[in-house]
This record gives C-alpha cells, structure tokens and sequence, in this order.
C-alpha cells in the first residue's frame, strides 16, 4: 500500500556539494518499502515549485520506520528541499513504482553513477542479507562525490571506483572497469542506475556476454502513480506503445530497452 | 436563540448538488486525464467518496498518445500534451469500468472524437453499458490534431456535436469548454441550444515553453495546455461571465488547490468544482476540499451549498 | 585557434536591435503602466540606459482611473484593474517627457483612445512633439468600458485603427496585442494589413478574484489583466505562432523574471522583449537581464542578438 | 536616496504571537531614512508570493546602519518572512513614501493599535531626541500583544496603555483613552497609526479639539514607487481624483482625509 505522509526529519546533512542525505520517520510508508521504488516529495509549501520531485530509497531502516534519500541539488525544488530542518516535517507520497526483481541470485553486479548509486544502496543490502555476492562498480566525476562509498563499505560488498579525474580508483569512465576487472561469467545479474549513456554501456556489456539485467531510468513526473501519462517513454524506438516510468518502472529489464 | 443552539452539525448540511441531472453526493469532482482510471489513487483515497471521478478522455479507437516530453513545469502551473492517450472506449467499457462500478464510483465519462459522427458513436456505446453518470464532451483539448480545439472554438460546432451526442444518449451531457476563445459567453450559449445539460469550464490554455539550452519547443508537441493555480483568475472570470448570461449549471475548475479556491469558484457561478492539476500535488486533495467547505459552512451557518452558488455575483 | 581567441568579448557584441524603424540598444524595454514615467524608478537604475521605455498608458483626455480595489496578487502573478489613470496626452508631453528626453531616454509612447478617432488624434499630436521614438497602440486594455478590448479582438477594427495611426505619424507603429482572442495569427494579420511597423504581445489574460470573506469580487472593476509569471506559456506560444505567420518584427513579453526568460521569448520569434510585473518584484531587472543575455552570448560564442531571434521556432 | 539592498540579518525574534521583529545592516538605505516611510520587502526567493510586502520602519539605527521591522504574520508573505535566519540576507527596497512631518513640536500625541505602533516607535524616539515631549496611546487586545512596550518606555514617553480584555491598561479601546486622559491644550500634533476605525476616531478627536496630526494609511502595493497606480486611494470620498498611498504616502494630513 503507498500513502501520502508527513515524514518527521531526524537527520540532514550535507556530504558534498550539491549532494545531501535526508532521512525522516515514515511509519505507514516505511514498512511497503522495495529497493528500486521512490518517494514523491513536496519540496516547499507554495506553489512555487508547483509539483512534487521523485527521489529514489536510498535506505530504509526497518526498525527505526525511516527512510533515507540522497539528493543532488539541480533545481529549485532539490534547492527548496535543503532548507527542511530537523524536526519539520517533509510531505512525501510512497513507496511508488516498481522496484527492482529480486532473483535468487548468488553474485550480482551493481553499476552506479553519480547520484545513481542512491536506489543501489538501499538494493545492495537488501541482496546481502539475502546472502548474495554484491560487486559494485561505482564512479562519479570527482572522489568527493563518491558519498556512498561509506555506507557501501558497510553492506560488505566488493566495491571498485572510478572518477573522471582520478582522484579516487580508476581514472575514467566507470563503464570501462566493466571490460577490465568483471569476470562476466561470476555475474549472474546486472542492476544499473545512472547517466543514461552509462547505462546504455551496462546493457551493451550485459548483453554481450548473454548476462540479464535491470535499469532504473528517469522521466519528468507529475502524479507518479500512473495517472497522467506524462511521464510515458518508448523503451525501443519501434515500440508503438508508451510505458509509464512511475508505474511501470522506474526499474525496466535490460531486455526491455534500446 | 444562544450562538450553540444556532450552530448547525455537518451532518445537517446539504452538500448534495444537481448539474444538469446529474446527482453528485459532493460538489467536488476530479479532472478528467488528472485521476487517470480512479485505482492509480485507490491506496491514496477512498475514491467512492469523492463526488464524481471523470476518468481519463477516452476516444474511439486506441490512441499512443504524442511523443515526450508531454509535460513541464510552469510558473504555479504545468503545460502538458499528453494527447489523449487511452485505450478506446471499448476497451474501457469491458476493463476499467467495472472496477469503478464494483467501488461504488460515480463516473463521468470524457469524450473526444475526430469527428461529431466518432463523438455520437462514443455516446452511443456508453448509452447501451452501465455505471456512467454523466458524459462530458472534451471539445477543447489543445493537443490533438483533428478533433480537438477546432470543434470548441466555433459556436456551430459546438452546437451540432452536442446536439449529435444528445441524440444517442439519455445521460446528462456536459460540453467541457476552451478558454482558447474570445468570446466564451457565446460559446456556452452555443452548447446550450445544442441542448447541453450542465457546462464544464475551463479546459487548458494553449501555451508552450522553450528550452533555451537546445533552442527548442520543450514538449515534443510544440504546444500543451496550461492548468494549475497560474489560470485560476481566468477560469473564474470566464465562469462568471457564463453563469451570468447563461442558465446552465456549471462544473467550475482551472487550478483549485484547496478548499477556498473551491468556495471562489463557487461563489463565481460553478455548481461543482474539479480538480486537476492539484491531484498530482496531493492526492486527498478532493476529498480534504469536501471537508473544507462542510467547516466552513458550519462556520457561516449555511445549510445547503446552492446558497453559495454565484454568491459574488453582481446582477 | 584555442579557446581563449575564439572567445567573443562583450565588446565586440551587437545586442541593438531595429523594431521595425525603431531602434533600440539594447532588446530589453518596460512595458507600460509597469514603469510609471520613468522617473520613479530613477533612484534604482539608469534609466537612460533600458533599451526603451513604454511609459504608462495615455489617453486624449485625463483619467482618473478605475474604483479600487485596483490590484490582487495571485498564484505567480497579479490582475490589475488600474482603469487606465493618466494626466492625458497633452499633460504627458508639456510635464513628463522633458525629464526624459532631457535623460537620453528612448521613449515609447503607450496611447489608447474611446474612438479611432482619439487614437488618431493623440498621435497627432505626439507627432507634433519631439523625443518620442515610437508609438505602442493599447488596443488590448481590458480594465476600460470603452475603447480597450474590443478594438483587439476584432480584426477589421485592428486594421483600422492602425491605419488611422500611421496616417498620422511618421513614427513605428506598435499595435499591442490582446492575448483575449481565438485566433491571435489573424489579428497579427490585420494588424500587419493596418500598415504596422511591429507587433507589441502580450497584453494581459481577462481574469478575476473572488473575495470568499466578502462573497464579491476582489476589484472593483469585477476582471482585471492578469499579468506575471503565470502568463508565460500563453505569452510564448502566441510569440511562436505569430513568428512563423506573420513577417513583422515582435516586441515580446508577458511574465519576464530572468535573462532566461527573456530569451525563451527571443527564441520563440520576438526581436526585443518588455518587463512589466518583474519591475515591481526587482526595480532592476530590465538592466540584469541585459547583463545575463550578455553573459550568454559570450558564452554561447553568439556575435549578433539577431542570430537567436527565432532560434526554437520549429519552420 | 532610495535603493535595492541585500540586507545581513542580524537578529530576528519571536517577541509574541504572530509578531515578530527582524533587524538587519543595510548600510545604503539606513542612512536615508525618515520617520513614517517604508521598505518593500521580498519575503521569499520564489514566485509564490511575486510581489513584495510594504513593512514600515519600526526603527534606524544611525551607528550600526542598521534597520528594524515589526511585523504581524497573517498571510504567506509574512509567513515565510519568519523562515530568514540570522547571517542570511532579507532583500529590501527603501526607503520608500513620505513620512511623518517632524514639526518644531513641544508636546505631541502618538495613537497606536496593534502592529501599527510600528512607525510610532522610530518617530517616538526621532521626536525626544529632538526635546519635544511624546505621549503615546498604545492599544491592543492583549497584553502580550504590546511587544513594543520596552522600547517606548527605554524612549521615555509618556505612555498610556489599553487592551480590549484589560489584561494590561485600560480595558477597552485606546480611543477611549484619549477623552478619559488627554487634556487636548497639551497637544500640539497628533501622529496615529493602526485599524482604520482607530484612526478615524482619532481624527475625529483632532477636529473636535482643533489640532492638527497625521494619519498612516495602508493599501495594498505592487510596485511600492508611484508607477503602477495599484495602491491609489480617495483621501476623501468626493475626491475625483486618487492619491497614490505608497508615494504620495503613507503619511497623509488629518485634514486630508475624510
Ligand atoms: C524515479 C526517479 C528517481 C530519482 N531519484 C533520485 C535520487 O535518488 N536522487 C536525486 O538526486 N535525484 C533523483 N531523481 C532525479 C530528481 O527527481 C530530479 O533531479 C529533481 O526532480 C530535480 O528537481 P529540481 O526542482 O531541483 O530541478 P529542476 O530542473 O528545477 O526541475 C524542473 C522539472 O524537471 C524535472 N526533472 C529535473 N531533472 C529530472 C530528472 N533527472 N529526472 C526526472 N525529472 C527531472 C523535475 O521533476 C521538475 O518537474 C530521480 C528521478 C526519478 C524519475
Ligand atoms: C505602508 C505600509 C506599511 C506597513 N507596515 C507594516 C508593519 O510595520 N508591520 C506589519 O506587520 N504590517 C505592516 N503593513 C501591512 C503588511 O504590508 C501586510 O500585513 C502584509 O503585506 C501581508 O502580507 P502577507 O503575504 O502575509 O498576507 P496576505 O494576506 O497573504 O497578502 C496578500 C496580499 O495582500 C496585501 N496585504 C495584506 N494585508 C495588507 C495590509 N494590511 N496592507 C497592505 N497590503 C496588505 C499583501 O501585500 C499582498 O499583496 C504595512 C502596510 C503598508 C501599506
Ligand atoms: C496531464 C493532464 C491531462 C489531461 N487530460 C485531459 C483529458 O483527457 N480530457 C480533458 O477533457 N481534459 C484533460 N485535462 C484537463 C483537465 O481535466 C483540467 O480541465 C485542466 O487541467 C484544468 O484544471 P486544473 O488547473 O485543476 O488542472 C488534462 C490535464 C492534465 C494536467
Ligand atoms: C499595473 C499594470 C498596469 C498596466 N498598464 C498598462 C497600460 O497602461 N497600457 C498597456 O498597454 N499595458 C499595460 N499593462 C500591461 C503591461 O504593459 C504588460 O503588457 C503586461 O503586464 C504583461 O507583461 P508582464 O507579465 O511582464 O507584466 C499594465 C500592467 C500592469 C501590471
Ligand atoms: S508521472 Fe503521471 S503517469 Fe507517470
Ligand atoms: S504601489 Fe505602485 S503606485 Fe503605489
């Protein structure tokens, strides 16, 4: 069941910049929650902006009822949403959408970038307290904004980095430490969030090598619950009917896309 | 008489309302295109309370709907260009519709055609099923090609197409007009010689955005419609200039994001209000509406809704 | 060559730009009744350096205005019923535009008449002046009884009008047109078939507000011109339509807050652009915007403001 | 001089319910301000509200060049004015109208409802530092709603207090002090601002007695500078023509108005 609530913030932090960690008590929503779904936040209390931002679980903390988001700063509402304080409460709508399959896999490999990490996070633990190997490949343009790498060191996973500009792992493209250091035959499924570039990257590799995989893609929502049609996407150009990332995704199979 | 004893109860209130036949417990209802099929909100809203749900327009044949984006973000509002995208009414007489019948819903079916024989035929489908309250006839929606716009800004249209639905359907029948117009007063006076029931005003206003990084439309439609707080006073206006000339109820809408918007539009000559746009913002919002008024009736001592009705209208 | 030479220096830019005979600066003007006579802002920017100044509306005769209310904000806009409240033309050209002619600034003259004939007499008469660079007709005033709206909504009284005018005047003529129309592409046409120099859009939307605490309308005029943010799409998608039918230069507004703005409406088709309501939130916009679309013609490696007039219209 | 000036906040206190007092540096303006005049306040960074809010000067420090606002939320613009936190900037127009006129006064008047004894403070203390000797009524519902009484009394007026349920002061209106406990061949001039009815009763206590003052009056504003013509006003109904209240205001002449 998702629900509209007002999620009392315990902690707000900053971890870089433009990047920032949310978390807020969510008693109904909590408890519904799948790695992959999202939340869909009212960012200020005008109308200014009007509509409502969807942000990825990041985690969820099942004892405690809360749940954590990681957001870049790119616009107004983000903006807007780093003024909420400790205390106040954030208006969210949740859990949405389709979130990742969770196969009985024994080793899984997870593609993250930029502020894509954040739904893997949350699917990484899920997957090793299912027992599941978990490798990561996770990159961003610089090593301060790797902010995830703290908390992926928590779950116990395999994890690899890379950034543009070297400052932490490999210098380069995360997607090129796919062809250098995965051994495509210990992976049995890919999940991959990100640039869609880099995502295009993943399923050439998944594909080459027979391996199945998800995506989690973006759309510019207005309902995010399937409502609107507006944030309907062909997965392959020749499709000749549109799917709603809200509802139908955000999480599509490799297979699916083009 | 003490101030207690003269307070009414909300449940003395009459909040019940008739457009045009149509028998809605609330006078709030949802947008049609804004609720989709009415179970996307299911988990949100107990949809059966919520005066009337008019589901997603729905045309004769399968539509894909335009190419994306199909919507943006606008100064306290959105333009959208969706383009009717829906399964035909076939498909949603056999799938949709049972769902809402079996919740207890009351539906308002939205139309469009490509052409006044497709909007008949639609009606005619619709007449033969049950569990549809009311048609409302989408002749303003800026996002289609043919059909669309062009039949809701010319007043002989608008006449022919609802006197075309009136013949194949025994349903109140609720022209949903265009702002897009100079003169709205004559096109309401247009649909009621048709013989419209009630009048569903107002629609989007045709609008675009530019994106400047790629020095193009943002929509790939070129054009969306406009809805949301930005067009609150033009649909007020518009609704006060036909409430005015025209005696026909009205079913006011264009931005109502809480319940004082509602009693604005009220006041201004709408019988019902609907609301769009603001479901995305919170999806209680109709039913969190419907509170608002009771309260503030209870405030104003005021039993029945139809006393608001135009309030501030000056004769 | 390296970056660093391609790169254009704010110097060598050319952001003036010619309106149909009248040439202005820079692309960035106040729209009338939004800047007063210039002198009220004096003490917050250089006015002589705005590319033109619209100065407050004026009709043959004084007026004192509509009743007030005058004014509601609303949802990222505001409606204003002002009524069009100006010492008249003789009064404006002995007292208020010495003072600018005196600053160097570039005038535009906003005049509105009851007759064609009053339009034709007060260019007359600014004709007769001197220090007036061009002449922006209010054909599209929504707050007067007579004269205002419906000189714009009708294509045969536009062209009219405009030919009286030019008749007149040796000055660019500006008709100014009212968004309040069905088909803005046909006014454009009139306008253009009157003899028009370039085309001022837009006006303001018709709108109203509803008092709820006092059931009666907020203005006591009952409608107003809804102007602001809120506007925007409208303002565009009007700009864009016009642009691709109608060859005449396009001094475009309605909602301008930032440069990006600014140059959403350049991209649709307009040549220069006018800030009304975005004055009263930031008395120096006008100036930071031309700084802004500076900023991004240097960026974007752009030489010529007139490379981007047009530049998203879609042929 | 007026200006547009990002203002540092330097304080900004809850004095009660609904009141509040913010003062910050705005060294351009300060130096230019008069008794009675306003600033035009932009109360958020978005477009909901657009328009600025008029807030008169409660009070001008000449050393710190600072500026003092008391305001009373009843609405969105003033809501959101709470949210500036101290170090942030508060974005202001000022200083804007005509004030109070500072004649070569021995003895004056100064009548007060509500939030209205906002300019009564900062002409209070411009007043005695000039030698004249000031009387202020100073009216409100509730005791607690007389959040500048500290400051009068720091000023050293002579001050009569009312409040309509007699929790400090007269019980009752503050007009009705003024037949109860002025000797009207004490006063010379009488300033008021507040509730319209207030100030109307006022003015009739002027004219009964022959003495001249000024009255604050309020309309609501766009531009706050003489050119939209949104704020204009009939000082007396058969006026045929309209003052502008943020320009030809908002002081205006007891024997203006009617
Ligand atoms: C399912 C889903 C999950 C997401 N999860 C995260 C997350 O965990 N962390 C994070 O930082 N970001 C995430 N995003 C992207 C995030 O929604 C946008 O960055 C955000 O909406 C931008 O809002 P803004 O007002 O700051 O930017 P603006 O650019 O001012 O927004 C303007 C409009 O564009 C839309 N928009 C802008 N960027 C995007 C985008 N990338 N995707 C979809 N809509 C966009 C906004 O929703 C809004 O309607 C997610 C997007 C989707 C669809
Ligand atoms: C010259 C002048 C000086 C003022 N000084 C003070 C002061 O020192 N302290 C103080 O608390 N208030 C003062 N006010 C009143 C203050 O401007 C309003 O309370 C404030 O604008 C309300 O804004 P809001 O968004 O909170 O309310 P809303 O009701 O949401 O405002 C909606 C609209 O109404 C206008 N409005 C609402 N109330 C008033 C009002 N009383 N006067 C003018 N416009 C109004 C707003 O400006 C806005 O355009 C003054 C008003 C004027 C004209
Ligand atoms: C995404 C979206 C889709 C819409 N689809 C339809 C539709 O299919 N048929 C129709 O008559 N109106 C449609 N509308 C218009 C709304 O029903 C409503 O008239 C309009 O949005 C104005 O109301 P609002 O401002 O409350 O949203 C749509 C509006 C939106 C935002
Ligand atoms: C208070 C006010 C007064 C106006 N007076 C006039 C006028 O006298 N003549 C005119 O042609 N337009 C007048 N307008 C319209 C503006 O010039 C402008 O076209 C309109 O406000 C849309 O632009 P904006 O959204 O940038 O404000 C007025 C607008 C406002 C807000
Ligand atoms: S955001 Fe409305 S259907 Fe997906
Ligand atoms: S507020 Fe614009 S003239 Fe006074």
């Amino acid at each position: 069941m998702s629900c509209m609530e007002n999620g009392l913030v315990i902690s707000h932090k900053k971890l870089g910049r433009d990047l920032y960690e949310i978390e807020f008590i969510a008693p109904r929503i909590a408890p519904c929650c799948q790695p992959g779904q999202f939340v869909h936040v009212k960012t200020g209390g005008t109308m200014d902006p009007l509509l409502r931002r969807p942000l990825s679980l990041y985690d969820v903390d099942e004892k405690l009822n809360s749940i954590t988001l990681l957001y870049k700063v790119v616009g107004k509402g983000t903006e807007l949403l780093t003024k909420i304080k400790v205390k106040e409460n954030i208006n969210v709508m949740g859990p949405l959408g389709k979130g990742f399959s969770l196969g009985d896999y024994k080793s899984v490999l997870l593609v993250g970038g930029g502020v894509g990490i954040a739904p893997l996070i949350y699917l990484a633990r899920v997957l090793r307290e299912r027992g599941c190997k978990v490798t990561v490949l996770y990159g961003a343009a610089r090593s301060e904004e790797l902010v995830a790498f703290d908390r992926l060191r928590s779950i116990g996973v395999e994890l690899m980095l890379a950034t543009m500009d070297g400052s932490a792992g490999y210098k380069g493209l995360v997607t090129e430490l796919l062809y250098d250091k995965i051994n495509p035959h210990d992976i049995e499924f890919i999940y991959t969030c990100g640039p869609e570039p880099m995502m295009v990257a993943v399923k050439d590799y998944a594909d080459k090598y027979g391996i199945k995989g998800e995506v989690s893609l973006e759309e510019n929502m207005a309902c995010g619950v399937g409502a609107c049609l507006g944030c309907a996407r062909k997965l392959k150009p020749e499709d000749d009917h549109y799917v709603k990332v809200c509802k139908d995704g955000p999480v599509f199979s490799m297979a699916d896309i083009k | 008489m003490t101030r207690a004893e003269n307070k009414l109860n909300e449940n003395d209130l009459d909040i019940s309302v008739n457009l045009g036949g149509l028998i809605l417990k609330n006078p709030v209802t949802v947008a049609s295109g804004t609720f989709g099929y009415g179970m996307e909100y299911e988990d949100f809203v107990d949809i059966s309370e919520i005066g009337g749900v008019i589901v997603k327009g729905t045309t004769l044949e399968p539509r894909s709907g335009n190419p994306i984006p199909r919507i943006v973000e606008t100064p306290a509002g959105m333009l959208n260009a969706i383009g009717l995208e829906n399964p035909g009414i076939d498909v949603f007489l056999r799938d949709f519709l049972p769902y809402l019948k079996e919740k207890g819903v009351t539906v308002i079916a939205n139309i469009a055609g490509n052409t006044i024989e497709e909007y008949a035929r639609i009606a005619a489908k619709i007449e033969n099923s049950e569990g549809i309250a009311a048609i409302e006839l989408n002749i303003s929606c800026p996002n289609v090609k043919k059909g669309g716009l062009q039949f809701g800004t010319n007043p002989d249209t608008v006449k022919e197409v609802v006197e075309a639905v009136k013949r194949e359907t025994s349903l109140p029948v609720i022209p949903k007009l265009s702002p897009n117009v100079t003169d709205i007063v004559e096109i309401a006076k247009a649909a009621k010689a048709g013989g419209a029931d009630a009048l569903s005003m107002i629609n989007t206003l045709m609008g675009m955005a530019i994106d400047i990084k790629n020095k193009k439309p943002v929509l790939a439609n070129i054009f969306g419609g406009l809805s949301g707080p930005a067009i609150k006073p033009v649909a007020l206006r518009m609704i006060y200039q036909v409430y005015k000339e025209v005696t026909l109820p009205i079913l006011g809408g264009g931005g109502i994001l809480d319940y004082k918007d509602a009693l604005e539009f009220i006041m201004a000559g709408a019988t019902a209000v609907s609301i769009g746009t603001g479901n995305f913002v919170n999806p209680c919002l109709a039913l969190e509406i419907v509170e608002g008024i009771k309260k503030y009736m209870v405030q104003e001592n005021i039993k029945s809704i139809s006393e608001l009705v135009g309030a501030a209208v000056i004769k």
